[in-house]
């Protein structure tokens, strides 16, 4: 286990070397350990490439985002588990980053690892360090307690709990609206705690429906444990059931609220299809 | 100012005539028999093949007419005389009384319900004398229709603004016209003739003009597909094509439409009874427009329309209200066969509208082809009828379904602005 | 501009027929309480004379900054009270008509507490939505007096030279080395029987001699900008490339029938050829004596192609005809599935064709007709469904009548345009009631480019796009709300607030009217609305997680607002 | 109004099919269920989630959206967009165990005066059930 940990890395570490050498990468972004501590780095020389650590899990793609802005010219290699390629993809669609000048080291995660986010796809779709394991089927654990299933969960106590502090939304790699709609009064009554459950959690969901990635990064934000993933998992489930659409997987496939029923181009007046459409709620 | 142009037709035709024309800031005068615009369009639930109701894409157009400085609405009225001079036409026309002043009137409604609850016509059934615009057609006043009436004071006592005038008198206005455009549209023909099918022998033959409106979710029956006998459900549905059309007896011609608006009726049935099931009898299924093809096909998709190819032969009522049987040749498997129904829907020809004989012999316009006007140059160059400064569009001049009226009274429009042009220059 | 601070509410009784069903009078000191609201009239019915002239003197003393009218629903005389208030100084969209007649004292006339209750409510809603409305931000563009017609066949020179005849600059592209397209091509017309070359002589003789078109011979549209009133198109061939400014672009783009590769043996045994082919052999007089066998649907119809192209019937029975009439020996068999013949004229063309001898054999699309022979076709076996009768007709020759196909050149135009196209690639008209528009404003469509259909209606269609174009064109100006989804309905453009728009691009993807691009704005990409284009659905302003577009006619603010007064 | 029996329903309404059956509904004078406020739009469309999860917020029991029939919308389509959207809502709601029946979607039933009146009666009844439902 720790044996091959070990190798994990020494892998990830001399692909990003070999990278960095060709000069394909202008840096490499990854969790760094030295002397000043763990934390994301992004480093520029192959000799830096040493203190790269794949622990612990830290979700980078918003990072790349932030380093593309400050520097669109660049081409970034980053160490990319299953939810930061999902995470970039997203973002892509939504032209926030640019994956023509990203170079991913695709990272499978271990199984402890994958175990403890509860992770449905915990590898990504190119894996170059790694063995590729089943995700977990089952809904997450909310904290380290027993998983229980979102329906049967009891949302007023859940939401209840809430401290409005907007953890999961600044946690959110996908959340990139410059005014958030869940901060203005005009939506969210201020000053009241806990936030009316409509209002803001209706809110913060709704406009992540098509978009989450699970990565869980709201849940294990949140202060009060609120198991916010169980919300988004029941969502991605309908989408897939319904719409046939996993965010997060195709670049080129676009949400399917953008389209109309039958997928593709409208084409004007045309032959009514009310025969299983009319009146009906379902799709 | 120079010359204005009259248009015969206040429906779909005339509509789009007046607009384009107006739109090319030529003043227009819109002559309507009844007392409002609309014409058939509005009598129709649906719209093939989009399945757009057909109120929704004329409303637009409809308040467009109403509110536009250069058109002048003559509803309820009719050419009285006609005088040709100096190349331009001196028209009479004729404006009957509606028996309500439309300056007062506000369409509250309060007459139509006084008039149910007071009238004292006794006993009567069927349709009150008080003709109401359905949801804002132009104009948007009630009217009367005196052959109906009782005269009683009930209506004048209710309506607030003293609206309704029994001495409204007929008015006549005389019209300087440069230019006319006869979009006098068509009449669905009688049925009586076909004995065959014993038309009129039973409620539950009924013609698909009829049809349509007894269906429509505006209806009598909210949609429902009810027997007009006993007001059962209906399970089988037959319609006769060419009753009366294609037909040595009767219409030499193809009108056009049918084969398309009995598909659609047959589709909107099958939707709002999900126990239905229609036969289509047809000679030749003419569905060569713009997404027909398809429309047939989504007939077909259902499963609960068949189509054969056949006349009925014979059509008896199985005695006083029962099921009716339909005796026909399939001609594709050359068997005789018959068919208990519960109702069926005669496909009528379409037939130039009472007035256009009138508008023809006013303006010296010949007719041709089974009595509609005749467009001698064939719409090659111009819709333009024998007589120079007189047009024609929609289907007085031929049946057409409402995609090829429009053009042809943009066609029309445009010519007449030409003509009137001309008049300018000389 | 956006809170209105000096509200004018005027409430129309409806002759006193409302306060049978609720409290005038209640209302009134609701609308009295509002903010903003400084005075509050009643009157019997504000839509007669006497009322109007009572509001215009209201308006006119009083000078409010927006109008707030409960009475009949907006849709009864809103348009006429929008007109009327712009008339006497204010902004139309300044507006506000509160339906309590139809759907509230009419609905609930059995309960007037009810009533009362509702009719408040919906006054505050009024208000509230009134009092949130900024003005309405609009553009205003010029219109050229120019017309871009594409295409000169039958439809685009009728369209071409009846626009001129309109006053307008017309410029007639056709991309080969003259004039008339299909109708070159083309014998005898149906229905009149005219020479095609003759009616293309008397389009020609308008076209040429006008001082107002010019006709770009050999030419190609290359690319096209801007929007209605205001096209650039830019042209590909000739001597050289050029730009055309025009107001309205026509598309007459027409259609060429499909060639029967190895359908029915053609290609393989001499004596099968086309409709077309058949027309040219018309036309050089070549002797078609002998027998002959019209095969109908060869090509459509069929599960790949399963449209009907609605001029092969008749194109069939006009040359069967003519082939019976010329060469009275000859013997002519037409093999049909459905005879589409609508209407009077083809109706008595097809009896035109029974009376001169013509043979018709109806087959059924299951067993369709073999055309047999060596190198040479010798024989056509048919199943007439009608008789049920295997036949094996000796032949001399067999004509294909091939559908009409979309124009390939439609695709590239439609992007170029962001025009929509049905499966086959004909052009899709916007309406039932407006066959000749297109989804963009300023574009039509005529002819066989938008489906299939005789000379004579395609003249008919360019005389018709005439019409619409010169009353378009006919303006100065424009203003961009005038484009709606059908004329005369306003389409009120959405508006982005670039500083909250994230350029994630949710609204341009999902905008159905494609009237959303994306364009820098100070270092990143934001979202920004084709005014013109827009009729303001707001499918994108609920796809802005940032509310950053927002729709004029009913805005987050205002329908917040709307909301929180529903049941106050 | 709060705690009366009389659901408060919200009805969205695209002024093109709805819009008309409200008003013919008024003309023919039927009798509607008192507790339903009407905002016209210019389509359906224009309906955001937001918006519907502020109804709710703000204590209205149902929130209805009326539309033109699915392939009849005049923005080629765009009503099939918020079908698709609001339907998302309603799973949305049902995870958070609230009636996704709070939200009703309804194309094309509402441009004649009966089945208007009809659309808006099952809508009420619906939300009478539930709140029974909440009471005992």
């Amino acid at each position: 286990m720790f044996h091959s940990m070990e190798s994990a890395e020494e892998r990830t570490r001399s692909l990003g070397r070999e990278l960095l050498e060709s000069g394909r990468i202008t840096g490499l972004l990854s969790i760094i350990a030295d002397r000043e501590g763990t934390r994301p780095g992004f480093l520029r020389k192959p000799d830096e490439v040493d203190s790269l650590v794949l622990e612990p899990r830290y979700l980078l793609a918003p990072v790349c985002r932030t380093l593309q802005a400050m520097d669109p010219e660049a081409t970034l290699g980053i160490v990319a588990r299953g939810c930061d390629e999902r995470a970039l993809v997203e973002l892509a669609k939504a032209g926030q980053v640019n994956l023509g000048r990203i170079v991913l080291i695709g990272l499978a995660c271990e199984e402890e690892i994958a175990r403890q986010c509860g992770c449905g796809r915990p590898y990504p779709r190119k894996i170059d360090v790694g063995q590729k394991i089943d995700g977990s089927k089952g809904n997450v654990s909310s904290g380290e307690g027993s998983g229980r299933p979102g329906q049967q969960l009891d949302w007023n106590a859940e939401l209840a709990r809430c401290l409005k502090c907007y953890g999961c939304r600044n946690a959110c790699p996908l959340c990139i609206c410059p005014e958030c709609k869940i901060g203005l009064a005009m939506w969210v009554p201020t000053g009241v705690v806990p936030p009316d459950v409509f209002s803001f959690h209706l809110i913060r969901a709704f406009h992540l429906a098509d978009k989450c990635i699970d990565c869980g990064n709201c849940q294990d934000a949140c202060p009060a444990g609120i198991p916010l993933r169980e919300l988004h998992r029941h969502l991605l489930k309908m989408l897939e059931e319904r719409l046939g659409y996993v965010p997060g997987l195709e670049v080129d496939r676009q949400s399917p609220l953008f389209t109309d029923l039958k997928h593709g181009p409208f084409n004007g007046p045309k032959i009514p299809r009310w025969m299983n459409t009319l009146g009906e709620n379902e799709l | 100012m120079t010359g204005s142009a009259l248009i015969i037709g206040g429906g779909v035709a005339g509509i789009r005539a007046s607009l384009d024309l107006a739109g090319m800031g030529i003043p227009v005068h819109l002559m309507e028999r009844e007392p409002f615009l609309g014409g058939r369009l509005l009598q129709l639930d649906r719209l093939y093949p989009t399945d757009h109701c057909a109120w929704c894409p004329v409303w637009p157009l409809l308040r467009q007419v109403g509110s536009h400085p250069l058109i002048t609405i003559h509803s309820s009225s009719e050419v009285h005389s006609i005088q040709e001079e100096a190349g331009a036409y001196q028209a009479t026309i004729v404006h009957l009384p509606t028996y309500i002043r439309g300056e007062r009137c506000t369409g509250c409604g309060e007459c139509l319900w006084a008039c149910a609850k007071k009238s004292t016509v006794a006993g009567r059934e069927g349709p009150l004398p008080i003709l109401r615009p359905n949801s804002y057609v132009i104009p948007k006043v009630f009217a009367i229709n005196r052959n109906l009436c009782g005269e009683c004071p009930g209506c004048q006592e209710e309506c607030p603004f003293g609206a309704i005038d029994f001495k409204m008198p007929q008015e006549t206005r005389l019209l300087k016209i440069g230019a006319v455009i006869l979009a006098s549209g068509f009449d669905p023909g009688r049925l009586e003739g076909l004995e065959e099918y014993s038309y009129g022998a039973h409620p539950d033959i009924i013609s698909a003009m009829d049809f349509e409106a007894w269906i429509a979710e505006s209806g009598p029956n909210a949609g429902q597909v009810l027997r007009r006998s006993d007001g059962q459900k209906v399970e089988r549905l037959a319609f006769v094509l060419c009753a009366g059309s294609r037909d040595r007896r009767f219409h030499e011609y193809c009108s056009g439409v049918c084969c398309m608006y009995a598909v659609k009726e047959a589709l909107w049935a099958c939707q709002r009874s999900r126990d239905l099931w229609a036969t289509i009898f047809f000679t030749d299924l003419r569905a060569c427009g713009k997404g027909f093809q398809e429309y047939v096909q989504l007939a077909e998709e259902t499963g609960r329309i068949q189509f054969i190819r056949s006349r009925p032969g014979r059509i008896q009522p199985m005695g006083e209200n029962g099921a009716l049987r339909v005796l026909y040749e399939d001609t594709t498997q050359r068997n005789t066969r018959e068919m208990i129904v519960d109702m069926v829907v005669l496909a009528q020809p379409i037939i130039p509208a009472a007035g256009s004989e009138n508008f023809a012999s006013l303006f010296g316009v010949d007719r041709g082809r089974e009595r509609f006007i005749l467009l001698p140059d064939d719409k090659f160059l111009s819709p333009a009828t024998s007589q120079s400064r007189v047009l024609a569009c929609g289907c007085c001049q031929g049946p057409a379904d409402a995609v090829q009226s429009v053009i042809s009274a943009s066609a029309a429009a445009l010519r007449a602005a030409e003509i009137l042009a001309q008049r300018r220059a000389a | 501009m956006s809170l209105k601070e000096r509200i004018g509410a005027f409430l129309c009784t409806c002759g006193k027929t409302l306060g049978r069903s609720l409290s005038i009078e209640d209302l009134k000191s609701q609308a009295l309480r509002l903010p903003g609201v400084f005075f509050c009239q009643v009157h019997d019915a504000l839509c007669q004379e006497d009322g109007q002239a009572f509001l215009k003197e209201q308006i006119q003393s009083f000078h409010p900054d927006g109008v707030l009218l409960a009475g009949c629903s907006p849709r009864g005389h809103g348009a006429l009270f929008q007109r009327l208030i712009s008339q006497w100084g204010l902004d139309g969209e300044a507006l506000e008509v509160v339906d309590i007649r139809e759907g509230c004292a009419w609905v609930h006339a059995d309960n007037p507490d009810v009533a009362s209750a509702k009719a408040q409510n919906l006054l505050r809603m009024g208000w509230a939505k009134l009092s949130r409305k900024e003005l309405s931000r609009d553009a205003s563009i010029p219109l050229l007096k120019s017309a871009l017609v594409v295409g000169s066949g039958p439809a685009g020179m009728a369209a071409a030279s009846a626009m001129a005849g309109q006053g307008l600059r017309v410029y007639l592209v056709e991309k080969d080395g003259t004039m008339g397209g299909w109708l070159r091509r083309l014998s005898f017309l149906y229905p009149s029987g005219d020479e095609g070359a003759n009616i293309l002589q008397r389009l020609k003789q308008e076209i040429e001699p006008s001082l107002l078109i010019t006709v770009f011979l050999e030419h190609e549209i290359a690319g096209a900008r801007g929007y209605v009133g205001n096209f650039q198109v830019h042209l590909r061939g000739g001597e050289g490339p050029k730009t055309i400014r025009a107001g309205a672009v026509v598309l007459a783009t027409g259609a060429q029938p499909l060639v029967p590769q190895g359908l029915f043996n053609y290609g393989e045994l001499k004596g099968v050829m086309a409709q077309e082919e058949l027309e040219s052999q018309l036309l050089r007089g070549q002797n078609l004596g002998g027998t002959t066998a019209f095969i109908q649907c060869a090509g459509s119809r069929i599960p790949q192609r399963p449209y009907c192209s609605s001029i092969c019937c008749p194109v069939a029975l006009k040359n069967a005809r003519l082939i019976r009439l010329r060469w009275p020996q000859s013997r002519v068999f037409l093999l049909y599935r459905d005879m589409m013949a609508p209407g009077v004229d083809l109706e008595h063309l097809y009896h035109q064709a029974m009376d001169a001898g013509v043979r018709f054999l109806r087959y059924s699309p299951e067993h369709p007709p073999l055309v047999e022979g060596m190198d040479c076709v010798q024989r056509v076996k048919v199943l007439d469904s009608l008789s049920g009768r295997e036949t094996a007709l000796e032949i001399d020759r067999v004509v294909l009548s091939t559908p009409l196909l979309a124009n390939p050149q439609n695709a590239e135009l439609a992007g170029m345009l962001s025009l929509l196209t049905d499966d086959y690639g004909f052009f899709c008209d916007r309406n039932l009631l407006e066959p000749n528009r297109t989804v963009t404003p300023g574009v039509y469509v005529c002819g066989t480019s938008r489906w299939p259909c005789s000379v004579q209606e395609a003249i008919l269609q360019g005389q018709a796009v005439a019409a619409s174009v010169a009353a378009l064109l006919r303006a100065q100006r424009a203003k961009a709300s005038d484009f709606g989804v059908l004329d005369g309905v306003k389409g009120w453009p959405a508006v982005v607030n670039e500083s909250a728009c994230s350029g994630c691009g949710n609204c341009f993807q999902a905008c159905p009217m494609k009237a959303i691009g994306l364009q820098p704005f100070d270092g990143r990409r934001v979202a920004r609305v084709n005014k013109v284009r827009c009729t303001g659905c707001g499918t994108c302003a609920t796809l802005c997680s940032g509310g950053a577009i927002q729709t004029q006619s009913l805005s987050d603010s205002m329908a917040i607002k709307m909301i929180q007064e529903a049941f106050k | 109004m709060r705690g009366s029996m009389e659901p408060k329903v919200l009805i969205f309404a695209c002024d093109w099919c709805p819009g008309l059956g409200s008003d013919r509904a008024g003309q023919d004078r039927l009798s509607l269920p008192s507790g339903f406020r009407l905002v016209r739009l210019d389509c359906a469309a224009q309906v955001s989630g937001e918006w519907v999860i502020k109804a709710f917020s703000e204590g209205i029991d149902g929130v209805m959206v009326m539309g033109c029939h699915l392939d009849a919308c005049r923005h080629q389509g765009a009503n099939h967009r918020a079908h698709k959207k609001l339907e998302t809502l309603r799973w949305l709601l049902d995870g958070l165990r609230i009636e996704p029946e709070r939200l009703c979607l309804s194309w094309g039933m509402g441009r004649e005066a009966l089945p208007f009146q009809a659309e808006v009666q099952k809508f009420v009844s619906t939300l009478k059930l539930l709140k029974t439902g909440e009471k005992a």
